[in-house]
């Protein structure tokens, strides 16, 4: 079915496929595939690659290192670049804290911490969520004491992803703890490898370590690091939250999830049995209509009529989704879904000749695809906003 | 980058959207409900000389639009719960636009002074052409065609062959019956009618495609329908909700109601864009593909939940015809149980 | 499986069974094994039969009429005779106010009352709702001012099922509307024939009428009509709105229904389609699951132990469970569903020999089971007192 | 009427959840977990000491109790999510029951001293026994033991034929491995195994009933450990709502999630009910039927339900090993997906 593409945005789709099956480095690929996880040294392959190519950033403004791209080709890079197996591009510093710093940061900021994203040399985390303040983010309690030309920060962040990997991480923390619980927070940039940063990891339901809790300890952030003016740091946060949000629908993923169900239906026999037939077909018949959704909110926001809350209708289905299409692969198993120890996902084979390691990957993948329902704003919190910004129901 | 809509079809659904705002409430629909004929032929003319039926075909059939355009006055007329024969008048006119669009009926139906029921190949059982030229005649029966007994014209699109026939011709038997969504079908039986030259509109090689194309314009009205029935239902939940008190307050604030609005809201969008895609696979002329019919499905099976949360989320009211919900949650059983309808599509997708 | 009756219950079981085979008439049994519509006179025909055989009001106590049925016979009486094709025995006045009456009324409404509710010759029902208070019983507004031994009632009752049929209703009306909304309120019995009362007939989504608004247009009830003290009619509708509610769970007509969905399915040759076969399979389960629920907590109001709200709980699920069969039922039907006109049902013909009057039952109760989810306390409200009572979140 | 339990059942229910809170949280689950044979051996002493072994079988076989005395446990045994092979060490003892109530491994297995996995035929794939009489050799597979290689005793019942075998006998090979749940399997391959007169329990006629108890008694085991897995997430959950703060209040007071919970209780009320259904069945000696099919199968898709949303309701912690909420949906898991298990026995009801 044609979407309406220009034909421009058609070369461009042919450009990105042809250069990620050039390349895509196909051990990457393979892992991605399968479902194991990946090793920083993974990610971070796929992503010099990228820069090479000009691409880590391609929406943003040229000046700043991107290539303007238009919303269109930002999915269309995306969807092409997910469905041929790449890596999830780690949005942490391309998607979450370059676009704040270019747009509220002083020439310092933009001048240290932009070409490093688009270099792909500095890795960043976010640090958002805290142990009382998950949803509710106005409860946040880690503070920033004034000193001199330094803030004191002192409290800790948690379900930091990839913390253990990065180099900074940005996070709100407490300026003013007198003024009303949204007000007084402002939007910090701390290096991790400052004194009295200590890094927990978190094992996660599926084996993995990738989620942290990042505790500070007096830690000295020189006030350059602010970005924005203290105390308004909730303003920032917001303009993230709802940065780039219409390329959350994973479309592409869907699609390279659903292939893989078909693959393994087709090996374990299953693909003649009706239950497993009407499960597909509701899946795909979901993925259709996640598409089409995902066209028509990208083409209300090139054509600047976006609703401005597409961001939380497509993540509540496409995260629900592909939730879903991990399940049903792991239930095509069937019996052979088993053997799959999640103590042993990361020290245990990655070998890929090893069809326990492939299975360890789907069901790792199963379990692992509870968690985008709840991260990013739960899908509770977004019929909160839907009924509340789209219906009006206040 | 036009996936929507263009500026044109933007104008259409407006005009739709003004129309039956203005003319065709609740009480009239079952007015028309209520006529002998099922429908209301006055406001058949109106809609004609409105274009409605125009948007159906291209201009060489006489009329300005296609699928997309047929599918945006259907949206229209689910929404409004048209009693009128959209579909069926819409899918003869996409018949005789494929086979032969010089036919002779044609100024006649776009006007809306005919009106001819088109009959895919889906909807029936038991079809047979049996014979050799001269002698060639027609059996077969297609249970469920809505307003069969008022048509001027039946429009047929088999495999091997698409006719058009007159309802009185010698062979065609009819049987009237008010549908479970309050509309007036016919059960028609066709025993040995035979086809002369006047009635063939193509046959053989060239039959294929218009078949193909009317089972295609078949799903694309049906998931139409049903998203646009979805979306009047939705809209008359969330403006209950936020009128209706109890507990001291709106019960659209009470948050496991909202949930379940936006749970409905979902559904509604997603159902939109299902309908949009099936239009927009037609539009390109694909043969009809597993994506249509799960357009369709996916469209019914959304408009069935909305329609089941708009009765149990109104209450005690819901359950009455003073209502149009009732009449909402029947037309799309309707969409979903009649023949080459939803569980049809979901057989072929499953089996 | 045996679910530990005793011999008296079972050889109730057997009593109770025999006697509706004997005494059931064939052409009621007919109507409701098809989903037809009942007239009153079907419902007065069969309550006679039991009035004569002194079932009526079993559980009631012996001196007001009643057997002294324990809640297990009740339970065994109700799952027999439903299951066996006997219409729902009418509880406006049995169930709801015939309790009220005997336990909060006086000597002279008990003598001048019960005795016609246990002989079948008054027909009751029951006056709640008001167009503005649905769930919220609260907002009622129906006024009963003073006027010496009298009350006049001004206002109207609706969703009234039943009224057109009966001989008096039970109403809340408001006699103190400076208090506090759930105070204020009193328990009045009314007879239909005093001048002020007209009733308007709403129709159903179904096609039936059995709903009416009743109106009150200076209504004169006599003060010996109030049942209890004045200003405390809450409390008895709170007592009545938990009697008895065990019964509520219905498992003898999903049985009932469950049968003849499967004769449908043989008859449309649908039965051995698999998704028949999976969506029959989860009835059955789900039916299995009330069962036991309702088994279980039948010994829990036995001994003493029941929780409050078991009777949520079995209502939640029971009216799931039977909306879903009648809609499977339909489903069953495939296209020969569609022949139905609603406005029909009432005039039309109720011929059993006719084919197409069977289906038109069978799509009427799929339409009609939209209403057991709203009535008697919407799910939603159902899930309030569970959260509230059963779980404690308050 | 004594549905639920006797007094007696009662007391052995208080006796196992004090054990289990005073000796069995979610640190000795992991300990035991990470025992080489995957399971606490004290642990098992102390168990069976207490009678939860002798809780599966009647006097005549040394034990106290029967099926429904089993659910108690396993019941018990779910909540606690304990990684001790008990469902495998019930099923053999039941085996022995039906097939040699005074065969001599009984009295070790039930003090605890040894450790028998029984293994029913619906659990096992190409099984055959050739040869006649003396010269009788067992084939076939049970890819998913527990604790199988830690068994002194396997315990078999096929439909002709009940054997007892030491495990070390020739033919028998075995490769553990740890499953999604943390619990350690044997995948056991049966090679032309001899079978003599002292391994042979019962066969022929008399073994069909044997085969049947232990098909009834591995369904009775596998939806009391669901329904007792699916109770303890959900008060888990309950738990952490109510304490839980969001948006200045316990999140347990939002009306959207409270719903929720409210449908979750429903599930674990059902859930138990169903174990309750299939354990009378068993106790009733009826034949395996429908009804323990899908009380399996009813059980596991609720305790799924309840698993799947226990996590969402907690966020981001749910998604940590520092809950048993993971461990609980992966054993879920491995009750939906193993031989013998709520999809085979969906399968069953279904095809």
């Amino acid at each position: 079915m044609d979407a309406g593409w220009s034909p421009s945005d058609i070369a461009f789709r042919e450009e990105v496929r042809a250069f990620t099956r050039e390349s895509l480095p196909a051990d990457i690929r393979d892992k991605v595939m399968s479902g194991r996880p990946l090793a920083r040294t993974d990610h971070m392959r796929w992503q010099d690659v990228l820069a090479d190519r000009g691409w880590i950033a391609g929406f943003w403004p040229q000046r700043f290192g991107g290539c303007d791209w238009t919303p269109a080709q930002s999915y269309i890079f995306q969807e092409e670049t997910t469905y041929a197996g790449a890596p999830w591009l780690l949005p942490f510093g391309v998607n979450y804290v370059g676009p704040v710093i270019y747009t509220y940061g002083t020439e310092e900021q933009k001048a240290r911490h932009l070409p490093g994203i688009v270099s792909n040399e500095v890795f960043w985390c976010q640090g958002y969520s805290e142990p009382n303040a998950g949803s509710d983010l106005a409860r946040l309690s880690t503070r920033a004491d004034r000193d001199g030309d330094s803030y004191i920060v002192n409290g800790s962040k948690i379900w930091t992803s990839m913390a253990h990997w990065a180099d900074w991480i940005f996070a709100l923390v407490r300026t003013d703890a007198r003024s009303k619980p949204q007000a007084g927070i402002s939007f910090l940039l701390i290096d991790l490898r400052s004194p009295g940063v200590t890094i927990r990891p978190i094992r996660s339901i599926e084996g993995a370590h990738h989620l942290n809790q990042v505790f500070f300890d007096n830690v000295r952030v020189p006030v350059e690091n602010r970005v924005g003016d203290e105390n308004r740091g909730w303003t920032y946060a917001k303009f993230l939250l709802g940065h780039e949000r219409v390329l959350s629908a994973e479309v592409g993923k869907g699609k390279r999830m659903l292939d893989r169900l078909r693959t393994i239906a087709d090996r374990s026999g299953i693909a003649d049995s009706h239950r497993y037939r009407e499960r597909l077909n509701q899946l795909e018949t979901d993925l259709l209509a996640l598409e089409w959704t995902t066209l028509r909110m990208l083409e209300a926001v090139m054509d600047g009529s976006a609703p401005g809350y597409e961001a939380s209708l497509l993540k509540l289905r496409g995260s629900t989704l592909v939730q879903a299409i991990a399940e049903a692969t792991a239930d095509a198993l069937g019996p052979e879904a088993i053997p799959y120890d999640p103590a042993c996902l990361e020290e245990g084979t990655n070998d890929p000749g090893d069809e326990l390691a492939r299975h360890m990957g789907i069901v790792s993948e199963f379990l692992f695809q509870r968690a985008p329902t709840i991260w990013g704003g739960s899908n509770e919190i977004q019929r909160n906003i839907i009924s509340k910004h789209a219906l009006g129901l206040g | 980058m036009k996936i929507s809509q263009t500026e044109e079809q933007t104008l259409l659904s407006q005009s739709i959207s003004r129309y039956l705002a203005d003319r065709y409430d609740d009480a009239a629909r079952r007015r028309a409900e209520a006529q002998a004929c099922g429908y209301d032929r006055d406001t058949w003319t109106e809609i004609a000389e409105l274009g409605w039926l125009g948007a159906s075909v291209g201009e060489s059939a006489g009329g300005f639009g296609g699928p997309r355009e047929m599918a945006i006055v259907l949206e229209g007329a689910g929404r409004a719960m048209m009693a009128e024969p959209l579909v069926t008048a819409c899918l003869a006119l996409s018949i005789l636009e494929a086979a032969d669009p010089s036919h002779g009926s044609l100024p006649g139906l776009l006007s809306g002074n005919s009106m001819a029921c088109g009959l895919a190949a889906q909807a029936g059982s038991g079809l047979s052409v049996t014979g050799r030229n001269g002698s060639r005649v027609l059996s077969g029966r297609f249970p469920t065609v809505h307003a069969g007994a008022a048509a001027d014209l039946l429009v047929l699109a088999l495999p091997d062959i698409a006719v058009a026939l007159d309802p009185a011709a010698r062979g065609i038997d009819m049987r009237a019956f008010r549908g479970m969504d309050g509309r007036r079908y016919a059960d028609i039986v066709f025993r040995d009618v035979p086809l002369d030259d006047g009635s063939v509109l193509c046959e053989g090689e060239t039959a294929r495609p218009v078949a193909d194309r009317a089972s295609q314009v078949f799903s694309v009205a049906t998931a139409a329908e049903a998203s646009g029935i979805a979306a009047r239902l939705f809209e008359e939940t969330l403006a209950y909700v936020a009128q209706r008190e109890q507990f001291g307050q709106p019960i659209g604030r009470f948050q496991a109601l909202q949930h379940r609005l936006a749970d409905m809201y979902v559904a509604v969008e997603e159902a939109r864009s299902l309908a949009l895609a099936a239009a927009r696979s037609a539009e390109d002329d694909e043969a009809p593909g597993r994506a249509v019919s799960q357009a369709v499905v996916g469209t019914v099976d959304r408009a069935l939940h909305v329609a089941k949360e708009a009765i149990q989320l109104h209450g005690g009211v819901g359950m009455t015809e003073d209502l149009p919900l009732g009449a909402g949650l029947r037309r799309i059983k309707v969409l979903q149980l009649m023949p080459g309808g939803a569980e049809d599509h979901r057989k072929r997708l499953t089996t």
